[in-house]
């Protein structure tokens, strides 16, 4: 069902990489420049008309990010992920939020978690979830929660704990030797 | 079994003889103590024949003579002596059949552990074989118990060596 | 009757639909419900713009709760994440752990057995029972009404024994994790659900006679937050907020999970959108659950294995993919998107609770022009959960 | 909206007499029997192997050492340690108890619990007792709810079909697929690493396994033991039997691991991610013997710049590994690969060279800066039984000697072996093979002192043996090697055994000669102790040299009363190649400290 769907819009929107999941489930890679209009194909003449989640993927390694626009046909039960890829260094990517307006409420997160800006977006800056927030976008892999935590809140007092290995080389051959 | 011509079995042979015809528990003891120093002596006298490597056997070896000697002496001097052995009596030291079932060696110039053992095995199984005989044929009374107090002491000796040649032997790499 | 103020004083809108109120001028002002507040649903608020006693712009805020879920699990083995996806949402937790585990399973390649799935599915229709009974008495007592809350927290009671003999714990069960469920049904259990089912279904009468047929209840609730039917794509909206607006939207019909394909179900809807329609549909949602879950019990297979056999999970590193996993909550739809890198931690988890759209765009929405009074009526008809908008 | 509306809810008035609906006594409602309560913790079955913590995404364990209570102690299988929970942190969650590998952690159904000082909160399940530990109830994991595999990753190996009439090497090794699977069964622990005699990194070089990371995996073997591929062979193992996982199910196959290392990194890259020796330190060393031990000490102190001069009595190093062990556990290119590697840090080996014979002790002591002897145990034990002297009566490390030296012996038709331990199985299953291929049957009778529960034969052994169609009888204690008018050996006369292991676990079999039986065999094999031919030493060193029981005294680092002789290996340690491995290192640390203070010395 997903594959037949990409082979007819393979060429028109000039898609990227399959990835068949499951009979009702695949994702797709697409181009900034078709988003928006596979966007509105896939709504308006497939049915796809439930943006089920937008979010992000931080591939840091690749320098990428991933947007994945999750979106559900009802009456065909199934559903298609459109994964866009961003470069990490360019986060600017357009707004859906005309297609969609509960969108605004998704690109106000991925602004605010990932440093992804959605310019057109409403109330796009305003403060979603962080307020007050002036450390590197958290949701962003390089950003470390251990390390935030242990900066952030200080230890509990009393933790000590022993690695077994380590421990009975102590106990029982501190010198790396065994004299059993 | 140990019939042979080896210097404390042939001591063995003779105090038989004597024990049995020793009446009181003193003397019983004197004859036991004297045996006793016959093996230790012999096998002080072996420990500079063997190789300095199983020297440690053969002394130790003399040392369990010299601590049965001591045992046997202490007992001896003892005001109570009839009452220690009673106490003693019941300790349960069953014979196991192994070190009967060794070959006696002929110890010879330069005897190596194991015929040392052997033969020291042999040795405790004949003394225990001994006190126990004697001891059947005595009638109850303070001289039975007494025998069967020695023949106790040398069965549980000749436990422990059961297991050195277990684990010299059978089991061991030395 | 109170006057109504005048309309025309009303804010303007301005081209991009938001309005323009300059506070200065007098007219307007500025109120906060939340983040504790009685008639909130838990730690969250709406900072409300009033112009007399009507709202005219309302803005949701959230993070009270922020825990960051999301990137935790970027740092723990998949097996580390089971524990804590449940706290994303406490009336109902039981979503996360099987949305969580049918993700993780689907990607790595676990079969679970065939029992395990009847009694996830009879553990997630026991959490919608506590979850709407939850509701009930939110909504009761957002309209002034205490009593039922009372009841109904006695009935979930009884359900949450239930939990706690199946799962060993009462809130958070932590029962269901990658590769099937822990443990089987005690001994005894179908006598003593059937005994709570009873009793939820007794209260429930007692409930619609008090609060579904009360003047009272009638009059503030109807035509409350009306929901436009166009507005369900336009806002991703789902569950009982939909199929109260005639959309017959219920992924256990739609996309049938687990086991519901074997099990006699009809999604629950009615026509009039407004608050008491979506709390009439949760009451008729809630009865068809008791039914549910009697079916499975009747239904479900009494032998077999109840986990799958894991490779050691110490060490479990599950391919390179992504999937969605989704679930019809008593909120709507419940999902997991799960990416995976091959490594022994999930790459990324996106958790798409209902509450994200419903509390957000779609309260924003609903909330002008609604009376101060009603707007903890509102919120609640909404049936949110604040941990899952920002997890 | 109609009259009904109004007077509906005042069917509420209906409860006003109903009872209350709350519990009456809340303080003390019991929870449900697999309700998660507060931690229970066996700690006597508990080996404090810390997975609990390692599983625990709270970070709410701590692994603490209670050496002392309650008679726990750190020993080779148990750390000493035990969890700490601090329900400041802990959620409940109980994945703790399902991965705890011995099954003593659990949860009673405790939940509540009234303190004014929070650190209260923090507390040692099992040893700081509560009035919860003996709870009935609780969450205990249930049957097959396993978060590790228990079982492991069968081994492939050659049927007994096909193995009985060659000497070819029966085990095949694992996949690289097969040897991920085993070595994701292990829990990174470490427990093991104690009970290994030269303490090899484990779940670091299985750590490599999983990765794929074979060449990491080879360096860390080689790091500690220069045998690494005769011990993936042949290693007692005695690390697996600590093995955490052994507990609630099958060990970690860790030999096989390391075997799968070794076979998985081409040989001819071995020499470069071992490394280069050190620049020459102008000593030099003599070892005598050509031994796991010698060879390790060869091995470390080549790497450490030290000319080594191995002596060897036969034609080829490996010592027992080479003449002791069989063909089909252990074939000769593995040894040789190891030896080549060993003698291409720069060992000089002079084989075919016997102290005493060829070479004095004393022009050793006069030619090098330090002497090492490892001879090993190679002389065999007679049970001296009458008939025992008999042509042909055996030593089975005699006959094992010649097998491997090429020598082809013409099997017997019928033979007992007497001896439960490896060697006896050895020679046993060597001559089932001869004699399949001699005479197309299989007569071999194996008779031990020991019953089955006490062999000293590794039980994969004594399975496979039986699969070869060795009798094995335990429990009989030889008595006579019968012999004939003609002088022709009729077999072996046996007591029955009652065996009695006293309460330090020593043997003083006793013997039932009212069960005897004759076994009958052309020849008999005595495989039962081994010891040193320390005869080789001289009458005058032996005097000089300070004995312990039968065995040279050394030090606790090798070292013997004679400051320019060390001692290493079988004969020191009793037999077994990792500890002999053990004991090279040992010696070769020694030996380098000395030379290293010998230098210090001359520069001052």
């Amino acid at each position: 069902m997903m594959q037949s769907l990409y082979d007819r819009l393979k060429d028109r929107f000039n898609l990227g990489e399959f990835t068949g999941r499951r009979a009702d489930l695949a994702f797709v890679t697409v181009s900034r420049e078709q988003l928006r209009p596979l966007l509105l194909h896939l709504r308006d003449l497939e049915g796809f008309t439930h943006l089920v989640l937008l979010t992000a993927v931080d591939w840091i390694e690749d320098d990428t990010f991933q947007l994945t626009y999750l979106l559900n046909d009802r009456a065909r039960a199934r559903d298609i992920g459109v994964r866009l890829m961003l470069p990490r260094d360019d986060t600017q990517m357009d707004s859906i939020h005309d297609l969609w307006p509960t969108a605004a409420t998704y690109q106000r997160e991925l602004r605010e978690m990932f440093g992804i800006d959605f310019p057109d977006s409403p109330r796009v800056n305003e403060d979603f979830i962080l307020e007050g927030w002036v450390d590197i976008p958290p949701y962003r892999r390089e950003f470390d929660t251990l390390r935030f935590a242990r900066e952030t809140y200080p230890e509990r007092p009393g933790r000590e704990t022993h690695d077994p290995a380590t421990y009975m080389k102590q106990q029982l051959y501190p010198d790396g030797e065994d004299n059993g | 079994m140990n019939e042979q011509s080896t210097p404390p079995a042939e001591g063995h042979r003779s105090g038989r003889d004597r024990l049995a015809a020793s009446t009181t528990v003193a003397e019983i003891l004197e004859t036991a103590i004297t045996f006793e120093q016959t093996a230790r002596d012999f096998y002080r006298q072996l420990t500079p024949k063997v190789s300095k490597r199983i020297r440690w056997l053969v002394e130790e070896l003399a040392e369990e003579e010299q601590r049965h000697y001591e045992l046997f002496s202490d007992l001896l001097e003892r005001d109570d002596l009839d009452e220690q052995i009673e106490a003693v009596i019941d300790r349960p030291a069953a014979d196991t059949r192994f070190s009967d079932c060794i070959h006696l060696p002929d110890l010879g110039e330069k005897p190596d552990d194991q015929t040392v053992l052997q033969y020291a095995m042999g040795r405790e199984h004949a003394a225990m074989e001994q006190y126990r005989e004697l001891a059947e044929s005595t009638a109850a009374g303070p001289i039975r118990d007494l025998f069967r107090y020695l023949a106790a002491e040398e069965t549980l000796h000749k436990a422990e060596l059961e297991k050195l040649y277990y684990e010299t032997i059978h089991s061991g790499g030395v | 009757m109170a006057e109504y103020p005048d309309r025309s004083q009303y804010p303007a809108h301005l081209p991009d639909g938001s309005c323009d109120i300059d506070l200065s001028s007098g007219k307007y002002l500025k109120l906060w419900q939340g983040p504790n507040h009685p008639g909130i649903t838990g730690n969250m608020s709406v900072e409300l713009t009033v112009c007399g006693d009507e709202v005219v712009e309302g803005r949701t805020h959230v993070g009270y709760l922020h825990r960051g879920f999301e990137k935790l699990m970027e740092r723990r083995t998949f097996i580390q994440c089971f524990p804590i996806v449940c706290r994303i949402c406490v009336p109902e937790p039981d979503f996360n752990e099987y949305c969580y585990a049918a993700a993780v399973e689907e990607l790595a390649g676990v079969e679970v057995p065939e029992k395990a799935n009847w009694i996830r599915t009879l553990i997630l229709e026991m959490g919608r029972v506590n979850s709407y009974l939850m509701y009930l008495g939110g909504q009761a007592g957002a309209f002034g009404q205490g009593v039922i809350g009372q009841w109904t927290t006695y009935a979930r009671d009884l359900m949450l024994d239930r939990f706690e003999e199946l799962t060993g714990a009462r809130i958070y069960h932590m029962f269901i994790l990658p590769g099937g469920v822990r443990d089987d049904l005690p001994e005894g259990f179908d006598q003593r659900m059937e005994e709570t089912l009873r009793e939820i279904e007794s209260t429930l009468a007692d409930v619609h006679d008090t609060m579904f047929r009360n003047a009272v209840f009638k009059k503030r609730a109807m035509g409350l937050g009306r929901v436009d039917p166009a507005w369900v794509d336009e806002y991703g909206v789902t569950g009982p907020v939909a199929r109260a607006a005639g959309v017959a939207k219920d992924v256990r019909s739609d996309q049938p999970y687990l086991v519901y394909r074997e099990l006699d179900l009809e999604p629950v809807i009615a026509h009039e959108s407004d608050a008491y329609a979506r709390a009439d549909v949760r009451r008729r949602d809630l009865l068809m659950s008791v039914d549910l879950i009697r079916q499975v019990l009747a239904r479900m297979p009494r032998k077999g294995p109840v986990m799958a056999t894991l490779p050691n999970v110490l060490h479990w590193k599950i391919p390179r993919g992504e999937t969605y996993v989704r679930g019809e909550c008593s909120r709507g739809e419940y999902g997991y998107y799960l990416v995976t890198d091959g490594s022994g931690y999930p790459r990324r988890v996106n958790v798409r609770g209902p509450s994200y759209t419903h509390a957000m765009a779609l309260l924003e929405k609903l909330i002008v022009n609604v009376n101060i009074s009603d707007v903890a009526g509102l919120l609640v008809s909404l049936h949110t959960y604040p941990p899952e908008i920002e997890r | 909206m109609s009259v009904r509306d109004v007077l509906s809810p005042f069917a509420a008035w209906k409860h006003l007499f109903r009872d209350p609906v709350s519990i009456k006594d809340p303080f003390n409602r019991e929870a449900s029997e697999r309700y998660r309560g507060f931690h229970q913790n066996d700690i006597e079955k508990c080996i404090g192997c810390g997975t609990c913590e390692a599983i625990c995404q709270n970070g709410a364990i701590d692994m603490l050492p209670v050496s002392g209570v309650d008679g726990v102690q750190t020993r080779p299988g148990d750390s000493g340690l035990r969890p700490r929970i601090d329900y400041g942190r802990c959620c409940w969650c109980a994945l703790c108890v399902d991965v705890c590998m011995t099954g003593s952690l659990s949860m009673s159904n405790a939940y509540k619990w009234v303190e004014a000082d929070p650190d209260k909160f923090r507390y040692i399940p099992g040893v700081d007792k509560k009035h919860w530990d003996d709870y009935e109830h609780g969450y205990r994991r249930p049957e097959g709810h396993r978060l590790n595999a228990p079982e492991r990753i069968e081994m492939p190996e050659l049927e007994p079909g096909e193995r009985i009439d060659s000497f070819a090497e029966i085990v095949g090794g694992y996949s690289v697929e097969q040897a991920r699977l085993e070595a994701d069964r292990c829990v990174t622990c470490g427990i093991c690493v104690a009970t290994c005699p030269t303490h090899m990194p484990i779940p670091e070089y299985i750590s490599a396994v999983r990765d794929g990371d074979y060449e990491a995996g080879l360096k860390l073997l080689y790091d500690s033991n220069p045998f690494s591929q005769i011990c993936g062979k042949i290693c007692t193992r005695r690390c697996e039997t600590t093995c955490a996982a052994s507990h609630e199910g099958d060990p970690i196959a860790i030999r096989w691991l390391k075997r799968h290392i070794t076979e998985q990194v081409p040989f001819e890259r071995y020499r470069a991610i071992i490394g280069e020796p050190a620049a020459a330190t102008g000593h030099s060393v003599a070892i005598v013997g050509a031994g796991p031990a010698g060879m390790t000490t060869a091995f470390d102190l080549a790497r450490l710049g030290h000319k080594v001069h191995v002596y060897e009595a036969q034609s080829h190093a490996g010592g027992m590994t080479r003449y002791g062990i069989p063909e089909y556990r252990l074939p000769f290119d593995t040894i040789q690969r190891e030896i080549d590697l060993i003698v291409s840090m720069g060992v000089e080996m002079h084989y075919n060279t016997r102290i005493g014979a060829d070479i004095s002790m004393a022009q050793l002591q006069q030619d090098h800066d330090a002497v090492v002897l490892s001879i090993g145990l190679w002389l065999g034990r007679s049970t001296r039984v009458p008939g025992s002297d008999h042509r042909n009566v055996y030593k089975a490390v005699d006959l094992l000697r010649r097998i491997r030296d090429g020598e082809q012996l013409q099997a017997p038709k019928s033979m007992v072996v007497i001896g439960g331990g490896n060697v006896a199985m050895d020679i046993a299953r060597s001559m089932a093979r001869l004699q399949q291929q001699q005479h197309g049957q299989i007569a071999i009778t194996l008779t031990a002192l020991e019953d089955k529960s006490h062999f000293l034969a590794d039980p994969v052994e004594i399975k496979e043996s039986i699969e070869e169609q060795v009798t094995i009888l335990d429990s009989r204690g030889p008595q006579e090697c019968m012999v004939d008018d003609q002088d022709n050996l009729l077999g072996l006369r046996t007591w029955r055994v009652h065996s009695i292991f006293d309460e330090n676990g020593r043997f003083a079999p006793s013997y039932d000669d009212g069960d005897e039986m004759v076994h009958e065999g052309e020849w008999v094999v005595e495989a039962i102790g081994q010891m040193s031919d320390v005869a080789i030493l001289g009458d005058e060193l032996t005097e000089k040299l300070d004995w312990n029981r039968g065995r040279i005294q050394v030090d606790e680092d090798g070292r013997t009363s004679e400051s320019w002789l060390w001692s290493a290996g079988d004969m020191v340690r009793g037999p077994d190649v990792v500890h002999a491995v053990a004991d090279g290192h040992r010696t070769a640390r020694s030996i380098h400290a000395h030379l290293s203070a010998l230098d210090k010395q001359e520069n001052a």
